[in-house]
């Protein structure tokens, strides 16, 4: 017997590992393992009050830091039976955008694309595809600099709160975002360009279903009240619990989940394969264009469904950015009630993120935060073990499984998809 | 001294006139927050605003800027950048600040970044009605005679025009025609009514008489201690002092280089490690001895040398300190040998 | 009351005190496993003789990238040309300052400070104690008032060390004691050599040896770590000094030199221009200047 | 003259890795700071990461489980400095705000049940000076780029970065805001580092305390303070404890004490 273990898998939200357990030709098990330490989190914020839960939350996971926190927003304000203003949820629009464009070209260029092209890293990619990297870099700044001038910094920003936020973004920062999200356009069409050339390995390819918010009015977007499935149904955000049947597992300290005892997928190829037929502008010819069967069995096609999710995210921030300007600025909206319950869902980069609360005279009693990492575990273990059988079957090299593996993984964009660093082999 | 006479709603035309020497500044309000910003009109500016947060002291020494450049070979001071600019609306208390901080920076040995910024810029003084906070009467603050280029005293139908300068005297020398030299009895009787009249609008009393030596008896009292533990070493109180002066310098490399600039920001005398020395020792380690040399340097120190404090009853420590640490509690404290709720 | 305002269009002074001017590191040795003698000389040698100072004042050393520190000069005037310091690699600046090698760069700019009283110290008698590190400006007046020794009366150089290993200049000060017009005592808290041919103990036994001293007519001089201050002024106001007659030279944090930045404020004093010569007179009303534990009580 | 570029390693432990991602996103700079530096080991930026002697390493996140003390011992061991850097690293984050309650074991159980977990065996979570030596702390959550990049620049040149300390309201005040806490409402400004340049007080947000405690704070005055203004002590005590660690649970033990007796 023999492990193949990919050590190292950082950022599944923390520190993660995977070993592959090989019995001759035949995979014996895939196991994705999350070491990093346990932090409560969801422990530690009952008791508080909501506008302190705020501060604590985000910093689950730096790169979905603004998910995160309009995933509790919008379930502290179900709980509190806020309804935010027109204004306010505009602006929390155009942050999402912000965050899309920024962690969307952050995984694509940064961190998936030196796989395709055969780099350890997209600073080793300079001296070959420099103009490729800044591009990449110029994207990757200018979805930071949407989320300061929405959240107040580029991390971990505090702007947004329960019912508005503490100043809303001036006239002159919106017109810089129309300004630079228009100039940006042909870099994203390039980054598109640029995956709708590649070629995707079929080793990982096997069926799924897929859950993504149904963002309302039949628009694309990036929040929701209730769940689409891949199969049809919708269910309420509340029910979130009879989708994602959260379990603890003994290799991991990141909890895992299936849905009718199945894995399932949660990113963007899920948003896309519910919700591609809603977009508009560039974005929806390249579906066109691009969209196939494939994108149902292959993860690999995530990093595409990022690139056109962040054209699209461009071309609509110039429209929300003159709503928002339009509109008079709101006060914070108060609380009507000091008990309730609330689900939040978002959709962050890498899927949909669930934050539950039950409050109690003000204070949080129960907090439960279900993260896309977290609902992805399952199903990247499954695409993984296939795709780790039929290229041993295919007589490939270790260091090539290695990295076909680590590409699957990557897919998936598991919080920071650096993943899949430093795979050793071992034998038995 | 120069007094000449302005109609009230000339004021407007003189401001958008004198623009042309340079940027024209003014108190404004937004969101809660009163600051000295740029305008491009008087409507932009609310003089009745009290105090700004921050005194001018911000125009003549920011809280954070570069004084050199430097690579191997050596420094070049970073001077020349500095826009020529009018301040409108400037309250006597606040003159009477810059006059100190005149005083500091410029005699003994001259700061050139100081003295750049003091002669770009003009003080254009106005009168203003005290709030429950000021206390300039006791500080002997409430009228000025020096230190700026034009005073605007508001007589309600028109304005005394003080002129300090030369500098003042050609701003009016670019409008002449909005001013006259023809003082009557009555402006006398309105200016006396004025004087009068503000002399009766403060609510804070405080006497500063005698302070230097109720420091000196008081050097050991426990008054120092209980108000220590109150304070919070936030350092609020010194960036709002118009005669607060003390800063910090670093110096800063950039990124693959040993070139980089040397930069000053303003500190505070409240915080542990602005007296720390080698060695580990602090001459200040406690927050009753920092709060000590803090109000010394206003009430006792500057009282000795030059016959007023070196507080100029601006209210601003009054209306910052979360914890009611300032000048008349302070002082109050001191005097009665117990520190007030 | 002094008149308030400064008017600006009086002063041509255009210079920029801020401005260090380059010095080059000719010699560089270690007196001590912390300790390091530097001689620097300008850059621009021409520069060189036209630094003129007085024993006790400092300089602000400037290393780029490092900011700046005061140090005093341990060199005496009447030897011009090459500026000496000796310094203690005590933080950021310090040790890269040891790092530098003879021949590199450094900025310079001063003297600040009032420096020794010397007009009032002639054809006084001088007792001089100095520990550790308060040797520095201590030689600078030592060397002094040797390069002038006719204008001056009875002097006296007494020097406390915590081993011999750390005493500053220890073979430059040894040679003195051979010399006839000045009496050099020596001391060190511990011995671990075994071989310390002076006093062993503290600074204020060599009080004893000191023979008879004509208080009315000696300006005594201290400078040493803080605690000194305390053990040595009682003796000094023993032996009949009066009060302004003692000086001693302190510290304080700097961050100017030209009194503007505030650190080394004491009340109303900036020991960077009012300092850091004071007299023990200015520290009895002045409680703060020596740190706390110099209360009324102690002094009196 | 010419330095040796430096070898550095970029290392995450328990945290959100939103200091690594502030490295990451110093978009302007970062080829320069792959060219001015040898970066040996950031997985997060890179695979062919190498293990080794190191010039300086940068440490983000707190430690938790047993794998990880081994892990930051072996990094300390090869490195001349070690920065902490952020929150977690430099007073344990988040994560460590009811340190030393004596109740963690019993949220453990909360979150994860009965389940046996193998991988490693967890802790309550700990700065990382409570393990080995650190040398530098860039504080913040997450660290600000420039603080950073000073600090970086001046390792590169052979210098040593150095962090003035003040709290948030000095920087707020800079900013010329109206103050929070003056007018009865919480803030941390006063208790907490600046370097953020009081980005919250400034979009009229209270200090949240990200930055961390100062080294000269007067928790038990604004303790007071807020008491007295009518807040519940124990909602305080929640807020200050936030960001604070276990330096700050040091701290509030005493005030805790009092406040049970009172
Ligand atoms: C008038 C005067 C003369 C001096 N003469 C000498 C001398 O001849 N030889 C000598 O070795 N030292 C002398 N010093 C002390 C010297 O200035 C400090 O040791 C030096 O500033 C430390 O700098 P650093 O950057 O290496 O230390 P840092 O890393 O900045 O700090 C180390 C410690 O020094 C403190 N410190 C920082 N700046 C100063 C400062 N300006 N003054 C005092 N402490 C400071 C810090 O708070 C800290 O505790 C003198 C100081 C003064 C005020
Ligand atoms: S006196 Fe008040 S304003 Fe000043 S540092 Fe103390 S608490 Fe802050
Ligand atoms: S001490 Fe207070 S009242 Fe006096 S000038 Fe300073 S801030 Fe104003
Ligand atoms: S608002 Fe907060 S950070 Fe700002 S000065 Fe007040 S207490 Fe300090």
């Amino acid at each position: 017997m023999r492990e193949l273990s990919v050590e190292n898998l950082a950022r599944v939200e923390g520190h993660g590992g995977i070993t592959v357990t090989l019995d001759g030709k035949k995979v014996k098990s895939v196991t994705l393992d999350v070491h990093e330490g346990p932090r409560l989190i969801e422990q530690l914020v009952k008791g508080m009050r909501p506008e302190d839960d705020l501060n604590v939350i985000p910093r689950i996971c730096a790169i979905c830091t603004l998910s995160h926190r309009y995933a509790a927003i919008r379930g502290l304000e179900k709980a509190l039976a806020i309804k935010p203003s027109e204004k306010t949820q505009l602006t929390r629009d155009l942050m999402m955008l912000g965050e899309n464009v920024e962690s969307n070209s952050l995984h694509t260029m940064l961190l998936a694309l030196p796989d395709f092209l055969g780099y350890p890293s997209a600073i080793a990619m300079l001296n070959d595809y420099a103009d490729d990297v800044k591009r990449a870099l110029r994207l990757k700044k200018f979805g930071n600099r949407v989320m300061e001038i929405t959240s107040g910094r580029i991390v971990h920003g505090e702007n947004p709160v329960v019912g508005g936020f503490g100043k809303y973004p001036s006239k002159k920062a919106l017109e810089e975002i129309k300004v630079k999200s228009r100039e940006l356009i042909p870099d994203a069409i390039r980054v598109i360009e640029l995956f709708g050339s590649l070629e995707y390995p079929a080793y990982s390819e096997a069926e799924s279903l897929f859950m993504s918010v149904n963002a309302p009015k039949k628009e694309y977007g990036f929040a929701g009240d209730t769940i689409l499935v891949s199969n049809g149904k919708e269910t309420s955000a509340e029910d979130y619990k009879k989708l994602t049947n959260e379990r603890v597992v003994t290799h991991s300290f990141a909890k895992r989940s299936l849905y009718q005892d199945k894995p399932f997928t949660v990113g963007a190829n899920a948003r896309m394969i519910n919700m591609g037929k809603r977009l508009d502008g560039q974005a929806a010819d390249f579906f066109k264009e691009h969209y196939s069967d494939k994108w149902l069995k292959n993860p690999l096609y995530n990093d595409l469904a990022q690139a056109i999710e962040e054209l699209w995210s461009l071309e609509h921030m110039p429209e929300v950015c003159d709503r928002i300007g339009s509109l008079e600025d709101t006060p914070i909206e108060k609380p009507t009630r000091t008990t309730g319950s609330g689900t939040g869902a978002v959709e962050a980069p890498r899927g949909t993120l669930y934050h539950h609360y039950d409050i109690k005279d003000g204070l949080i009693d129960v907090a439960d935060i279900i993260t896309p990492t977290a609902q992805n575990l399952d199903d990247i273990e499954k695409h993984m073990k296939l795709t780790a059988e039929r290229m041993l079957a295919d007589d490939k090299k270790d260091e090539e499984v290695r990295l076909g593996l680590e590409m699957v993984a990557r897919a998936y964009d598991p919080c920071i998809s650096c993943a899949t660093h430093m795979v050793t082999l071992k034998r038995i | 001294m120069m007094i000449l006479k302005m109609k009230k709603e000339d004021l407007s035309t003189f401001l958008d006139a004198v623009k042309e020497w340079g940027e024209l500044w003014g108190p404004t309000k937004k969101d809660g927050k009163v600051s000295f910003s740029k305008v491009d009109s008087l409507s932009q500016m609310d003089l009745k605003a009290t105090r700004t947060i921050i005194p001018p002291k911000k125009f003549l020494y920011p809280p954070r800027f570069t004084m050199f450049d430097f690579d191997e070979n050596g420094y070049v001071e970073r001077t020349g950048d500095v826009p020529k600019r009018i301040l409108f609306g400037i309250h006597p208390c606040d003159i009477h600040g810059v006059v100190i901080m005149d005083k500091l920076f410029l005699e003994t040995y001259n700061d050139p970044y100081y003295r750049e910024r003091r002669e770009k810029t003009l003080l254009l003084g106005h009168s203003c009605i005290p709030d429950e906070k000021c206390m300039c009467i006791a500080t002997d603050t409430d009228f000025i005679a020096e230190g700026f280029d034009l005073f605007f005293t508001d007589l309600k139908m028109s304005y005394l025009v003080w002129v300090g300068s030369t500098k003042g005297h050609d701003l009016i020398r670019m409008k002449p025609e909005l001013f006259s030299r023809a003082l009557d009895k009555s402006d006398i009787l309105n200016y006396t009514a004025y004087r009068k009249w503000k002399n009766t609008q403060y609510k804070t009393m405080v006497d500063f008489t005698g302070m230097p030596d109720i420091f000196e008896l008081g050097y050991s009292s426990q008054v120092w201690d209980k108000l220590g533990d109150k304070c919070l070493s936030c350092g609020q109180c010194s960036m709002v002092c118009p005669t607060c002066n003390c800063y910090n310098v670093v110096d800063d490399v950039e990124l693959g280089s040993i070139e980089g600039t040397r930069d000053r920001f303003w500190d505070s005398c409240m915080f542990r490690e602005y007296s720390l020395v080698a060695g580990g020792h602090n001459f200040r380690e406690k927050r009753a001895d920092r709060l000590r040399l803090w109000y010394t340097h206003k009430l006792q120190a500057y009282i000795g040398e030059f016959g007023k404090p070196a507080c100029v009853g601006c209210g601003r420590c009054v209306a910052t300190c979360p914890v009611d640490i300032n000048v008349v509690t302070v002082a109050d404290a001191l005097k009665e040998q117990e520190v007030g709720k | 009351m002094k008149k308030m305002c400064v008017v600006l269009e009086d002063r041509e002074i255009r210079d920029n005190p801020f401005t260090p001017d380059m010095f080059r590191i000719v010699r560089r040795y270690p007196l001590t496993n912390d300790v390091n003698f530097y001689q620097a000389r300008p850059v621009d040698v021409e520069e060189a003789l036209k630094f003129d100072y007085k024993p006790g004042q400092f300089v602000m050393m400037s290393l780029i990238g490092e900011g700046e520190a005061p140090f005093s000069l341990s060199s005496t005037p009447s030897r011009p040309g090459m500026l000496e310091f000796c310094i203690r690699n005590v933080g950021t600046l310090t040790s890269t300052l040891h790092g530098m090698k003879e021949n590199e760069t450094v900025g310079i700019r001063g003297p600040y400070g009032n420096g020794f009283p010397i007009d009032k110290m002639l054809g006084m008698d001088i007792l001089i104690v100095a520990g550790g590190l308060g040797a520095a400006p201590l030689r600078s007046l030592l060397l002094y008032i040797l390069d002038n020794r006719d204008q001056f009366g009875k002097l006296t150089y007494l020097h406390g060390a915590r081993l011999p290993g750390e005493m500053l200049f220890r073979e430059e000060f040894i040679q003195l004691k051979d010399r006839e017009d000045l009496n050099c005592l020596l001391a060190v808290d511990k011995d671990d050599t075994g071989k310390w041919p002076y006093k062993v103990g503290v600074v204020t036994e060599l009080f004893k040896d000191l023979g008879p001293v004509d208080g009315k007519n000696t300006f005594g001089v201290i400078c040493g770590p803080p605690a000194m201050y305390r053990f040595v002024t009682p003796h000094l106001v023993k032996l009949g000094i009066p009060k302004h007659q003692i000086l001693m030279t302190l510290e304080r944090r700097m961050k100017c030199g030209v009194g503007k930045c505030g650190h080394c404020a004491i009340e109303y004093l900036y020991t960077c221009i009012d300092g850091p010569v004071f007299s023990y007179w200015d520290v009895l009303h002045m409680k703060e200047i020596i740190g706390r534990g110099v209360s009324d009580k102690t002094i009196a | 003259m010419t330095r040796q570029s430096p070898k550095v390693g970029v290392y995450g432990f328990t945290g959100c890795a939103g200091d690594q991602l502030m490295i990451l996103n110093c978009e302007d700079q970062l080829v320069d700071l792959f060219g001015a530096t040898e970066i040996r080991s950031f997985l997060m930026a890179k695979s062919d990461n190498h293990e080794g002697e190191l010039d300086v390493a940068f440490v983000e996140g707190s430690i938790s489980t047993d794998h990880q003390e081994k892990k930051l011992k072996d990094i300390r061991a090869r490195s001349k400095v070690l920065i902490a850097i952020g929150g977690c690293a430099c007073v344990g984050g988040p994560q460590a705000m009811m340190v030393g309650d004596g109740k963690w074991e019993e949220r453990f159980k909360k979150v994860y049940g009965n389940a046996k977990i193998t991988v490693a065996k967890p802790n309550e979570a700990k700065p990382i000076d409570a393990i080995v030596k650190v040398d530098i702390y860039i504080p913040g959550c997450p660290i600000d780029k420039s603080e950073f990049l000073n600090a970086v620049s001046k390792l590169v040149a052979g210098k040593h970065p150095y962090l003035y300390q003040f709290p948030v309201c000095n920087e707020c005040r800079w900013k010329e805001n109206p103050c929070i806490l003056y007018a009865g409402k919480f803030c941390g400004g006063p208790l907490t580092k600046a370097g953020c340049g009081a980005i919250c007080p400034t979009l009229g947000l209270p200090c949240v305390g990200c930055w961390g405690p100062t080294d000269d704070l007067n928790v038990t005055s604004e303790y007071q303070l807020l008491k007295e203004k009518g807040y519940d002590p124990d909602e305080v005590m929640k807020k200050l404890r936030k960001f604070g660690g276990a330096k700050l649970a040091e701290l509030v033990k005493d005030i805790e004490k009092k406040g049970a007796k009172a």
